[in-house]
């Protein structure tokens, strides 16, 4: 299976099992892959999400796409810069991506091109802070911040 | 001072004609005058109550003498549409307010119909009949004409309906003038009671076309929803309690005293107990009952949600009428009053709805019983009584009509009947709830309840209503006088209700009312007892918990009942618009072929003149040796 | 007119007692506690026989049952529910995410103490209590409601202010 | 006179006990059933007070207050007309065909009052019940039907009469009852057919915005409404029974079969439903109804 995806996509493919191959490529041609992936028969996006590499200062955006037929993840992974993150809109290739874009809008502040709802609130409603999942965010201190919580000592009897 | 009949018919035309002349200087003396004559044959009237004028000849033509005459039959009648004709036109001033020129018409054309109304129920012979007839018809096609934007299909659909039934008319007046030699009912009645069945059944079946054309049953009943639907509201509801009545009236005249039900019974093989020809209209009115209920129920637009149930209720009618015993009749009869009344009341209420919001498709319209308290209660009236629950008319007339398919042992008309009243709670309850109840649209904030004047139509029919309905006694009493008049011997009534009679259990409705009334006080009691309720906005709704906000359009209105098309879709298939379009489709091929003969040379034309001459020589010539 | 205030604190007393037998729980499942419902209603631990039963909206329910974490979303259809409700209303708060956060205590959208914005009558403590748990506080929520301590709502009703100031604080619009 | 006077006052009283007793009884059953041990035989009494007694109630309008009231109202009205065991009642004044129309104006005060209310939930349950309601009014009328033309009257209390000692019209009759069976089965909302206050679908139809002292009512309502239902069928298939305690056990056994059925059925759509009324009910209603006119006449 890898040597038909070699031909197809421009990147390094490597198989790690049987069912497991992981494609980088360059952000530019990150949705021409998938399209041409889809092509080849992997006909799900099982998931679309990112990974913060806060020293390198990128985002790694990573697709999970499965090929129903020959029994194949591939997982295509891609670098993106961290300051003002951008990456154009996949629903036309996998319209299933659209609420995923939409977390990563939210999540992650990365903005999606021709997603309508890219940076509009979805589970965080109101929210004034930065965007929760990014490495530089820490929680517990928001949490004590902003939450009252009970002060009693906890007693063992 | 006795009027003379000539002037209670031509008080209408005068009427009419001296409005239109005063619209001239003013449309509020057009108004005046309007109303005044609306008015005077309420005085002409009473006079006529118990007296039976009979052939007041007032023209001869051609050897024969036109008549007018007057009997308890019509004069009940006469009171009724007076009363209907004056309410739509205290609406129709409010409705065709600001139409200018075209409001002149109006009120000229309603005016001479209420005289054209006047004339039909008058005349005592079929020519002077046939005039009026005609007359209305005309009349009706021009106040269509002024209605909503599909008018003009309906007018055509109307005058073409109507010209049917009067060409079928006219076929068995010129029968019978040439059999009977006179055209007075009393001789026409004289010569059929010794006439041939053949001749009988055929002017019979003519005449019955035309009649149930007008009073729209169900073969004929095609026209009518899209025409009161279409009609102005004023004009809807006089066709509704008005033209529809008379084609009623005068089937209950024709087969009564005209043909004599013993007439039938005699010539006509019995079917149980009852002649054929009546026990086959007795299955269509059951027919039109269900056919009218179930449609009503899926409709969108309110004015045909009640001209469906029109259909539906002038099928009852027909039912009563046709049973031929003095229970059924009696019933029918009562119920041409009640239904007038009650469909009258709900036309000018939706009538109102639509003067103020300007649209009449119920999923545009909802929670309007804040700003239209009065339009509110009268509905709600309104459509208490036409799914005949006690307290209100709609109930004795269907009861006296339940009891006599029962005195008849006949429980499958019974069971339809019935059905149909049922039927008729779903479609009443849909148009009070997409109309009053629900969410309120943003557009609709600023409604405002209907002009003080134009609420005396609601209110007036609403109090008859309930007046008619607690004490049946008053409409009975014209109605028992009717029944002596057609010849059957009249039910035993009182005041408050039906004594206990062979073939009826007493039904009484003011006990029923009162033991309601105590009910609701010990509820109401108990109610009022407890802590108060406080006012809550229509927005503080249980909606699973989300807040709701005012963009929200959550009003479940449109396809109300979208679940009972498919209960009913098997018997969709057969719908008698099927049956008229396949017919309109042999026509147009019939035409295209015939338009070939005309090819526009000379000689085809000649030559086709010379094969007809030959065709009708020889007919002569075998004609001469076969006879 | 000690005789009329006897006559009254009697009337409310006897109510109480009868009150507590017919309690309606609000089927309103915010979170993960809400799967210990089913086997306290049905056959093996049956809520009904004290009179307790689910119920669909909120106009008719009297127990609204907060069964686990509450993020900032569900606080505020929470609340809505509540004022929904006709007094007298009573909050039963779930397992240990309701007392002091539990497990979320710290997640970033998780509120740590409900008490702080609905007045709570009576807490089951555990990560997630069994029917056991649940159905022993229902037995206390009906102790307190013969004795007329759970008045949970008149104390949401006199310092509205102060529980509308916590909400404010934690919903931002 | 006056002891039918007082019989008068004391039927609508009687009525709301016995129907809270039977409905009381239901829910004990479903639960014996369900192998729990369900609530005390007098709970909807205790729910009907707690309702009752709430401190604060909301309305949505006076159409909203009102539809409780002439619920409650009309369900008085209705059991004034059904005879009981040795008194007329207002039977004299109004038969079976006036009792059909009566038993409707609490229905259509309800459905008013909840469509004040302005909740889809509420309309989508009323539109469900008005078109239930013409599906379980075939057979039943028919039913009703077959029975005038058997006894020549419409009279309630003759037909109880008629009925004494122990031909009853389940054995004369035996399609015929089963057909007005499964019709009151379906008016009283059991199981297969409570598409309308379906508590998953649409938040318990009509009732959504009711609470407190409205619910409380109409619950007074329901319970009288049960008394009426069931006595209704007793009278037309049972023979009304010879003193008040063998009608409430006639009802009773009306409620177990009932609720046999009730525990164990899923739920129809109301397409289905409708469809079932009008097929297999309404079949063997006709047949009872042939074997009768044929024989009767």
């Amino acid at each position: 299976m890898v040597e038909e995806i070699k031909r197809v996509v421009i990147g390094e493919v490597v198989e790690k099992r049987p069912q497991r191959v992981i494609v980088k490529v360059e952000k530019e041609n990150f949705a021409s892959t998938l399209n041409a992936l889809k092509a080849l028969s992997f006909n799900r996006l099982n998931l679309l999400t990112a990974i913060d590499f806060i020293k390198e200062n990128q985002f790694e955006i990573v697709a999970l796409v499965y090929s129903d037929e020959k029994k194949v993840m591939s997982i295509v992974k891609a670098r993106i810069p961290r300051d003002n993150p951008e990456i154009e809109t996949l629903i036309h290739i996998y319209p299933n991506a659209f609420k995923y874009e939409v977390e990563l809008g939210e999540m992650f502040g990365i903005r999606v091109i021709g997603n309508p709802d890219s940076m509009k609130p979805f589970v965080l409603e109101g929210w004034g802070d930065l965007p929760p999942l990014r490495k530089d965010f820490d929680s517990i201190k928001y949490a004590t911040e902003h939450y009252e919580s009970r002060n009693v000592e906890v007693k063992y009897d | 001072m006795n009027f003379s009949l000539l002037m209670i018919l031509l008080t209408p035309f005068f009427g009419g004609l001296l409005a239109y002349a005063a619209s001239a200087l003013h449309k509020s003396v057009r108004n005046i005058f309007f109303l005044i004559f609306m008015l005077i044959p309420f005085v002409e009237l009473p006079v006529y109550l118990n007296k039976t004028v009979d052939n007041f000849y007032y023209l001869t033509i051609l050897g024969q003498n036109l008549s007018l005459g007057i009997n308890p039959l019509s004069s009940m009648m006469l009171l009724l549409f007076t009363l209907i004709f004056f309410l739509s036109s205290i609406f129709m001033m409010f409705e065709f307010n600001d139409r200018g020129e075209e409001g002149d018409l109006a009120v000229l054309e309603l005016s001479f119909l209420e005289g054209a109304v006047f004339g039909v129920l008058l005349a005592r012979d079929i020519l002077t009949f046939f005039i009026f007839f005609e007359l209305m018809a005309v009349l009706v096609f021009f106040l269509v004409g002024k209605g909503y934007k599909e008018a003009h299909t309906a007018q055509m659909k109307y005058i073409t309906w109507a010209l049917i039934g009067a060409n079928s008319m006219l076929a068995a007046i010129v029968l019978l003038l040439f059999k009977a030699g006179n055209i007075g009912y009393t001789e026409i009645a004289g010569y059929l009671s010794t006439a041939p069945t053949s001749i009988v059944l055929v002017t019979f079946i003519l005449f019955a076309i035309g009649f149930l054309i007008e009073a729209s049953i169900m073969p004929f009943h095609v026209w009518t929803p899209i025409t009161y639907a279409e009609a102005p509201d004023s004009v809807s509801v006089v066709l509704a309690s008005v033209v529809k009545k008379v084609g009623l009236y005068l089937f209950a005249l024709f087969a009564f005293s005209l043909f004599g039900l013993n007439l039938f019974s005699k010539l006509l093989p019995q079917v149980l107990n009852n002649s054929l020809v009546m026990y086959i209209l007795q299955w269509i009115g059951a027919l039109t009952i269900i056919i009218g209920t179930f449609i009503a129920i899926v409709q969108e637009d309110a004015k045909k949600i009640l001209a469906w149930s029109s259909v539906a209720q002038s099928g009852y009618i027909l039912l009563g009428l046709s049973l031929g015993t003095p229970l059924g009749v009696a019933g029918g009869l009562l119920h041409i009053i009640n239904h007038s009344i009650f469909k009258g009341l709900l036309f000018f209420v939706v009538g109102g709805v639509i003067y103020r919001t300007g649209t009449k498709n119920l999923p545009e319209l909802g929670g309007l019983i804040k700003k239209m308290p009065v339009s509110f209660i009268s509905m709600l009236l309104g459509i208490i009584a036409v799914a005949g629950i006690p307290p209100l008319n709609g109930f004795n007339s269907k009861y006296l009509i339940y009891e006599a398919l029962i005195q008849k042992n006949e429980p499958i008309l019974l069971t339809i009947a019935l059905l149909g009243g049922t039927g008729s709670f779903m479609y009443v309850y849909r148009l009070i709830h997409s109309i009053f109840l629900g969410q309120l649209h943003e557009e609709h904030e600023s409604v405002r309840e209907v002009p003080l004047i134009m609420q005396i139509p609601m209110i007036v029919l609403a109090l008859l209503a309930l007046l008619f309905g607690v004490l049946p006694g008053i409409p009975m009493y014209f109605v028992s006088k009717v029944e002596a008049f057609l010849g059957l011997d009249p039910i035993k009534y009182n005041l408050t209700g039906f004594p206990e009679q062979p073939g009826l259990h007493a039904g009484n409705v003011p006990v029923i009312s009162i033991t309601f009334v105590a009910g609701l006080v010990v509820a109401g009691l108990l109610f009022y007892l407890l802590p108060r309720a406080r006012k809550v906005h229509q927005l503080d709704n249980y909606y699973a918990g989300e807040v709701l906000t005012k963009d929200v359009k959550y009003n479940y209105s449109f396809g109300f009942y979208s679940f009972f098309d498919d209960i009913i879709a098997p018997f969709n298939k057969w719908s008698v618009e099927s049956v008229y379009e396949s017919f309109v489709g042999f026509i147009k091929t019939a035409g295209d072929y015939l338009r070939r003969v005309y090819t526009g040379n000379l000689e085809t034309y000649v030559s086709f003149g010379v094969i007809l001459l030959v065709i009708f020589s020889l007919i002569y010539i075998l004609g001469g040796i076969l006879w | 007119m000690e005789l009329q205030e006897t006559l009254e604190e009697g009337y409310v007393e006897i109510l109480d007692h009868l009150r507590k037998r017919s309690l309606w729980m609000l089927h309103y499942c915010t979170a993960c506690g809400a799967i210990e419902l089913p086997p306290t209603i049905t056959s093996r631990f049956d809520a009904e026989r004290f009179g307790i039963a689910p119920f669909v909206t909120s106009r008719q329910s009297d127990i609204l049952l907060v069964t686990g974490y509450i993020n900032i979303k569900t606080l505020r259809r929470l609340i809505t529910v509540y004022e929904q409700m006709l007094p007298p209303k009573y909050v039963i708060g779930f397992g240990s995410c309701t007392i002091n956060g539990g497990i979320y205590w710290d997640s970033y959208a998780i509120v740590k103490r409900l008490d702080l914005y609905l007045p709570v009558d009576v807490y089951i403590a555990g990560c997630m209590p069994t029917p056991m748990a649940v159905l022993e506080g229902f037995r206390t929520l009906m102790k307190l409601i013969d004795e007329g301590k759970a008045n949970g709502w008149k104390k949401y009703q006199e310092n509205y202010e102060y529980y509308k100031e916590n909400q404010r604080k934690v919903l931002k619009w | 006179m006056v002891k039918e006077i007082l019989t008068l006052i004391f039927t609508p009283i009687l009525a709301f006990f016995v129907g809270i007793f039977l409905l009381g009884f239901k829910r004990k059953m479903v639960a014996r059933i369900h192998r729990r041990y369900g609530p005390p035989l007098h709970q909807p009494l205790l729910d009907i007070i707690k309702l009752l007694s709430k401190k604060e109630n909301i309305s949505h309008g006076v159409m909203f207050d009102l539809g409780p009231v002439m619920y409650v109202g009309a369900a008085i009205l209705t059991v004034l007309f059904l005879p009981i065991p040795g008194f007329k009642q207002l039977t004299p004044f109004g038969d079976l065909i006036a009792f059909l129309y009566i038993m409707v104006i609490g229905s259509l005060g309800m459905a008013l009052g909840a469509g004040e209310s302005g909740n889809p939930n509420a309309s989508i349950g009323i539109a469900r019940a008005l078109t239930l309601m013409l599906g379980y009014e075939l057979p039943l009328i028919i039913a009703g039907n077959t029975l005038v033309i058997k006894y020549g009257t419409t009279d309630l209390y003759k037909f109880m009469t008629l009925q004494s000692g122990f031909h009853w019209n389940l054995f004369l009759l035996p399609l015929t009852a089963i057909a007005g069976f499964i019709a009151t089965y379906g008016a009283m909302g059991e199981h297969p057919f409570d598409v309308v206050v379906a508590p998953q679908e649409v938040a318990t139809g009509p009732m959504v915005e009711y609470g407190g002292k409205h619910l409380g009512l109409l619950m007074i309502g329901m319970a009288i409404s049960t008394y009426i239902e069931t006595g209704f069928f007793v009278i037309l298939f049972l023979g009304g029974g010879a003193n008040i305690l063998t009608f409430i056990l006639k009802q009773l056994g009306v409620i177990i079969v009932m609720t046999l059925f009730d525990t164990v059925f899923p739920r129809f759509r109301i397409e289905n439903a409708v469809r079932y009324f009008w097929r297999w009910p309404t079949l063997i209603a006709l047949v009872g109804l042939l074997i009768v006119y044929i024989g009767g006449k």
